[in-house]
């Protein structure tokens, strides 16, 4: 029988490597391409600025590999970080005069913006999940309501941290540890997480099964609405604690913060290699997604370009060649 | 002279007509400003969201060695803080329009005065309409400096015995603002004029006052200045009898200035409050700039 | 002997809707047994096993397991009590690999997933199941009888109390079939009670110790080893006597329909030369893996081929589905439900789905339709309890019988089948194989991809069989045997065009 | 859907006419609402309003519904208009000196409306079916590059039709026949001509084949690749002949023109009935999706609610509840 083994063609082996690559391919000649344009690019500055920015649709497009690889989607995710931003600054303004500037405060501070972003999974989840509505109709309903309902705590205009506050809180953004900033160093930790999650995990495994074929995951004594919940949840968590490093780079809060976050956190997720339809998901192609997006806008600073105006139309065009330079690599592995 | 002096010009884009202009203004400016100046350089970055106009200003700070920075805030809160940074590092700071939420940052403030663009407005209402009068609002995108223009507006006709019987959003769109009015139509079977609070909602709002025939019964007054609008006022169109300026030129003279201080030693801090004035038939032509796409 | 049962049915019920399609069972089995359950297609051998497995209720009735009510009430609680299923249609989740499928739900490791644990396990089972599948190959990419395998060893993992097997062996090739025995025999002396359903009667024989006969979801019969020959179970099913079910005659050859000259299918077919004549079966054999479905996909367009085809003596290019069709060439896939029928629609809308220009433009014409579908129920013996019901609800049988229906609907004058049997019982079959013979009276060509012996032994005029992507040999007349097949497919003879296959 | 055959048996038989049912029940409930808020509801004139307002929306949500059973998706179509939009305007603006104010202009436009329609329908179907990108992916792009590309031509600022063409185009949008504005009839006969072609044609059947299981379709003799194109080309076309309707109600054309209008009509088509998935497709579901959000704005227009700011929050518990009545009453049937 050894005859017949020899016999199975090399390629129904799968060959991660390439396909992978990809993504990882079109990053690179970013940076090469932003290396070529500008001689600061590569600087510490730069680079910093353009990986501690990516930090919050960073950490909320890992929350969102988890919610589409298990068959789902979060629209809301964009107005969650806005509502969110303008509850924990609403909170903690309300608390000072009790609390006093201090640590406390911001901590209390972060663990509103958790519970905040708790209760929202929460809420999509248990739509999605009890109710059973569709993720889209969800979080587009949810959407709208975080969207308003920030809009309507800061009576149209901007919800502002407390200035002495926000002097306290302001390193958690600009400063870091060893020359790294506080949100590279909580996004990279994220990201591994998320890939040991989504790897190494029960929870990953059961995202992907549930995405795939969620009939066989229930036969398999899997929780898939469970699970499913659970995802939200956990974006919902992420969206907070994404909020938690915005809120100190920008002190306020309005109806127009995290606009359009959702579409480019799942562009991210997509553009890594996760399978819209759900079940594979890849967090580091998502992290390399979140990269991609953000240095595109880096670039387009960094040398003066035919129009202003035809800014959306190049970062249009090198999204989709990123991404057949990517299939474009597997399907000729 | 040597090094060329580079000033960052950092405003939102071109999202409406309002802004449209002012990005026409803002990039005619520079080219003019550059043929003039050999000696100056100008960056111009365009944002559609408050996160990325800080991006870009972070970004002309590591990477475009800039000497100085023009910028008209996305949002005031969210922005203080990143110019307080290009401030501090020791740089040029002109702010246009809308300005910082603390003071003391910047070194020119050149802004239109959205307090009195309300207040213009809210008085030729009450001077213009009798007690009892029934009026409609369409409101800008929820912000701040829509909030300022309402309230002064409000002020302005407090006592006058004008009933405002609606107020919703039509977020300066014309799309929007024609739906919202088409619904006013149908709702109130009495209106005796319209503050659009904008030109480009004034266009949608005619269009839907003029589907629903109701012409005859009532006037609009928009605000901002554009060309179609004062060249109706110019012609005395019973429709449009005045408009408010607000105009998106006013980036311009923030350029220039900023150009000064590069090129001469005439002292140039200080701030510019370029007044919303009230846009007559007898005045209008003064407003009206056929070229400029808004 | 007569051991307590562990798993019984009293009385059992089920309706689907309005349609009732079990009246009341009685039917237990036993530690140490295999008992099999044989029935037509529709009788209700699935729904019974789903009722044992946990995976539906009765509509009334009792399940016990060791007399008491089954404490479960879900596949996944009936699982935790050892009631282990193995469905007839696939429960493995396409895009995970087969280790992560096999532990699916019972991973292990603590926190941390132990890869090389579960892979090693994984190895041990495939081993054990004598299969070269790679425990990290993704499901999607296997072929149905891997597929079949994998669903094999994750439910030996499941170690098992009572171990239910719907249908396992129709997808499997005989040397699987035969570990698949190997296995069933170990857990019999372990004390495992074993369901199993197989319309290959011969295989019933060999397993059972104890046979229930269901006909119209109702016992008709029980019976010990033994007690029953092959010809008794099949009248017990059908209700009448079967005659033999292969036809007699051999066809008269026409001119040559088809030619293939020096045909390449990459990765993995090469050099296949072949002629097709009208009025003539061509089987093919193989053993899986050995490329014929590859074959067959690239002559009908589904797979990037090169090479030369001829038809009718002019020389053609087929580069899809389409194209074949226009040649009047039509293939059946052996994976009916992933590339045959769309399993959440009708079975109107499956059956003209390859065929629609022909039932009307611009507008389709429901009533054309119907009478296709009228026609295709009756010549198919398609059994469905409503005619507007989703495919995925027929039973095993009968969507095959609704693929057969669909391909031979364009009337094509080549027809190549692959597996065309999987899942009919043997009244059918019988109904089949004259189907096939008149299509070959008629003077078309149909080509039969099996890797069921009997059937290509007893339908072929002549038999190609292929090895590791090859032509291992040609069989003809006379020379078609058991053992001469047996010895291409393994490649212990000469072959016949002249390539020497080793061994 | 064998899951549920297998583990949910009673609800294996399809009840099309109850959950069909529910998105229109969620309609009636709107209408009522609306009548009992305002008087004027019912009138004449406030109904025209809303019909003729969902036009643009509603053709674009018809050519969608193919998009979307197919299996794909277009995020392109708010911009597309757009830049149609402006092309139009700028080729009229252009003819006028050669073929002075006529029918033949107008006539003119149109024609290069649906050409330019036909032309980014076909792009977003090429990079789709030929080089196999994501539809998100290559629509996200595409999005970009129309918004860009019409405020580039505006140079930031509006088009604007010539005054006198505008007057003799203007009856396209604000006259009609019989009482009923032209939007709407087309509309109704974009609708019509949808739902035959949905359910009575080859086209509908094999979108629907398509995006049930695309293999199925392939080994079934569809042109899977050139059906998929079909799709994006129809709903191309179908964004010019909006547009055609669009641009004689203000004349103008800008960078924020269309804005949002993919995201109203993706809701639209799966707040009627429509899998995001693919495989189910039901035009008058999207119909009376598009009549309900067009429908929540009007009466949120028409009642005196609490604040403007809550507009959004109401509206996205109304698309939820609506979603939740229809599907509820699907499963209790
Ligand atoms: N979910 C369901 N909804 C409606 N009818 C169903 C459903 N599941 C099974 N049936 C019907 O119940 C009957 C029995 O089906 P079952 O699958 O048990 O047959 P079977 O004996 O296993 O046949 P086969 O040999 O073809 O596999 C069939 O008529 C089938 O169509
Ligand atoms: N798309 C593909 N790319 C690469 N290899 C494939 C592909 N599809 C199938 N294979 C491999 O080709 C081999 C041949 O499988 P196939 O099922 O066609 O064999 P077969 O001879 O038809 O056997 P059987 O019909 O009995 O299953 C298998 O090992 C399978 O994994
Ligand atoms: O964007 C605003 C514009 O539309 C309004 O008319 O004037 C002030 C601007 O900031
Ligand atoms: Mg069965
Ligand atoms: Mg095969």
């Amino acid at each position: 029988m050894v005859d017949q083994a020899a016999s199975r063609p090399a390629s129904s082996f799968r060959l991660p490597s390439l396909s992978a690559l990809g993504p990882l391919l079109a990053l690179i000649l970013l940076v090469a391409l932003g290396a070529f344009l500008n001689d600061n690019f590569l600087s510490h500055g730069n680079i910093t600025n353009v990986l501690a920015r990516s930090a919050f649709i960073g950490m909320i497009a890992v929350g969102m590999t988890f919610v589409i690889t298990s068959g789902g989607l979060d629209l809301s995710v964009g107005s969650m970080a806005a509502f969110i931003a303008g509850v924990m600054i609403l909170a903690m303004n309300a608390l000072l005069p009790s609390m006093g500037v201090g640590v406390p405060l911001i901590l209390a501070g972060m663990v509103v913006a958790l519970a905040v972003g708790l209760a929202a999974g929460l809420a999509n989840g248990l739509l999605v999940t009890r109710a059973g509505i569709e993720p889209f109709i969800v979080t587009l309903g949810t959407m709208g309501i975080f969207r308003s309902l920030v809009t309507w705590l800061a009576d149209g205009g901007t919800i502002s941290l407390d200035f002495a506050v926000r002097q306290l809180y302001r390193p958690v953004y600009y400063s870091g540890l060893f020359g790294i900033a506080w949100p590279i160093i909580v996004f990279a930790l994220v990201a591994i997480a998320g890939q040991i999650a989504m790897r190494h995990t029960r929870f990953g495994r059961y995202c992907e099964a549930i995405g795939s074929n969620d009939k066989v995951a229930r036969y398999s004594a899997v929780s898939v609405e469970g699970i499913r919940l659970a995802t939200y949840v956990l974006l919902g968590l992420l969206v907070g604690l994404a909020t938690i490093m915005y809120v100190p780079r920008l002190g306020s809060a309005s109806g127009s913060t995290g606009m359009l976050w959702e579409l480019e956190a799942i562009a991210a997720v997509i553009i890594g290699g996760t399978a819209l339809k759900g079940g594979y998901g890849r967090v580091w192609g998502t992290v390399v997604g979140v990269l991609i997006l953000s240095l595109i806008d880096n670039i387009l600073n960094l040398a003066d370009l035919v129009s202003p105006y035809l800014n959306g139309a190049i970062q249009g065009v090198i999204i989709v060649l990123a991404v057949v330079l990517q299939r474009g690599k597997k399907s000729s592995a | 002279q040597g090094k060329k002096a580079v000033i960052g010009v950092s405003i939102p884009s071109a999202t409406h007509g309002f802004m449209g202009g002012l990005n026409w203004h803002a990039q005619e400016t520079i080219k003019r400003l550059k043929a003039t100046y050999p000696n100056l350089d100008f960056v111009l970055a365009t944002a559609g969201a408050v996160g990325k106009q800080v991006n870009d200003i972070e970004d002309m700070m590591a990477t475009r060695n800039i000497d100085a920075l023009v910028v008209l805030p996305f949002e005031s809160e969210p922005l203080t803080s990143p110019v307080k940074a290009v401030k501090d590092a020791g740089k040029w700071v002109t702010v246009v329009d809308r300005g910082l939420s603390q003071a003391g940052i910047e070194d020119l403030y050149v802004a239109g005065d959205n307090t009195a663009f309300g207040r213009v407005a809210g008085e030729y209402f009450k001077a213009n309409l009798k007690p009892g009068a029934k009026i409609v609002v369409l409101r800008g995108i929820p912000t701040t400096l829509d909030n300022e223009r309402v309230d002064a507006f409000r002020k302005a006709i407090d006592g006058s015995g004008i009933e405002i019987l609606d107020m919703q959003h039509g977020n300066w769109n014309r799309d929007k603002a024609f739906s919202v009015m088409q619904d006013y139509l149908s709702k109130h079977k009495k209106i005796d004029a319209v503050w659009a609070a904008d030109d480009d909602m004034a266009i949608g709002v005619l269009e839907a006052i003029s589907q629903a025939g109701r012409q005859k019964e009532m006037w609009i007054v928009g605000g901002a200045g554009m060309k179609e609008i004062i060249k109706r006022v110019m012609d005395k169109d019973p429709q449009i009898p005045v408009d408010v300026t607000y105009p998106p030129a006013l980036i311009s003279t923030a350029l220039e200035i900023t150009a000064l201080r590069f090129v001469s030693d005439t002292p140039v801090y200080g701030r510019f409050i370029i007044g919303s004035t009230l846009v007559t038939p007898a005045n209008a032509a003064q407003f009206y700039f056929p070229n400029s796409p808004f | 002997m007569t051991v307590a049962p562990v798993l019984e049915l009293r009385e059992v019920r089920k309706s689907f809707g309005p349609i009732e399609v079990l009246h009341g069972v009685d039917f237990a089995l036993h530690p140490g047994e295999v008992h099999a359950l044989i029935g037509e297609n529709g009788a209700g051998k699935s729904t019974i096993m789903k009722i044992l497995g946990g995976f539906l209720e009765p509509t009334s009735g009792q399940v016990l397991l060791d007399g008491q009510p089954a404490p479960y009430a879900s596949g996944a609680e009936a699982e935790a009590a050892g009631v282990v299923v193995i469905h007839q249609e696939f429960n493995l989740a396409p895009d995970l690999t087969a280790t992560e499928n096999i532990w699916l739900g019972r991973e292990l490791g603590r926190v941390f997933l132990d890869h090389k644990a579960m892979r090693a396990g994984t190895q041990a089972l495939l081993d054990q199941l004598d299969t070269h599948i790679s425990p990290d190959a993704r499901i999607a990419d296997l072929p149905v009888s891997d597929r079949q395998m994998v669903e094999i060893a994750k439910a030996l993992s499941r170690k098992a109390r009572v171990l239910i097997m719907d249908e396992p062996s129709a997808v499997l090739t005989r040397r699987e079939v035969e570990i698949l025995f190997r296995q069933i025999d170990r857990l019999r002396e372990q004390g495992v009670a074993l369901l199993y359903t197989s319309h290959r009667l011969e295989e019933v024989t060999r397993l059972a110790d104890r046979v229930t006969v269901l006909r119209d979801g109702a016992v008709v019969r029980r019976a010990m080893r033994g007690e029953l020959t092959e010809d008794g179970m099949a009248t017990a099913m059908v209700g009448r006597d079967l005659q033999d079910i292969y036809p007699e005659r051999r066809h008269t050859k026409g001119e040559v329909a088809l030619e293939v000259r020096g045909f390449h299918v990459p990765p993995l077919v090469h050099d296949v030369s072949f002629t097709l004549r009208r009025g003539e079966v061509l089987g093919i054999s193989g053993l899986v893996g050995s490329g014929r479905t590859e074959l067959a996909e690239g002559l009908v367009g589904l797979r990037p081929a090169t090479g030369d085809i001829r038809r009718n003596g002019v020389a053609v290019h087929i580069r899809s589905v389409r194209e074949a069709a226009h040649h009047g060439m039509a293939y059946l896939t052996e994976d009916r439900k992933e590339r045959g029928l769309l399993l959440d629609k009708t079975l109107r809308e499956n059956l003209t789905l390859s065929t629609l220009p022909r039932f009307g433009t611009p507008f389709i014409s429901d009533a054309r339709e119907e009478t296709a579908l009228t026609e295709a129920i009756g010549e198919f013996d398609i059994r469905a309890p409503r005619r507007d019901m989703k495919v995925g609800n027929l039973s095993g049988g009968n969507q095959q019988k609704l693929l057969l229906a669909k391909t031979l609907l364009p009337d094509p004058e080549i027809v190549i089948i692959d597996e065309p049997t999987r899942g009919i019982d043997v009244g059918t079959k019988s109904q089949i194989y004259a189907f096939i013979d008149k299509l070959a009276s008629e003077g078309r060509s149909v080509i039969v991809i099996s890797s069921d012996m009997p059937e290509i032994l007893g339908l072929s005029d002549r038999v190609l069989v292929m090895r590791q992507g090859r032509l291992a040999g040609e069989l003809e007349g006379e020379r078609i045997s058991e053992t001469n097949v047996v010895r291409l497919v393994m490649g212990t003879s000469e072959g016949i065009n002249g390539e020497a296959v080793h061994g």
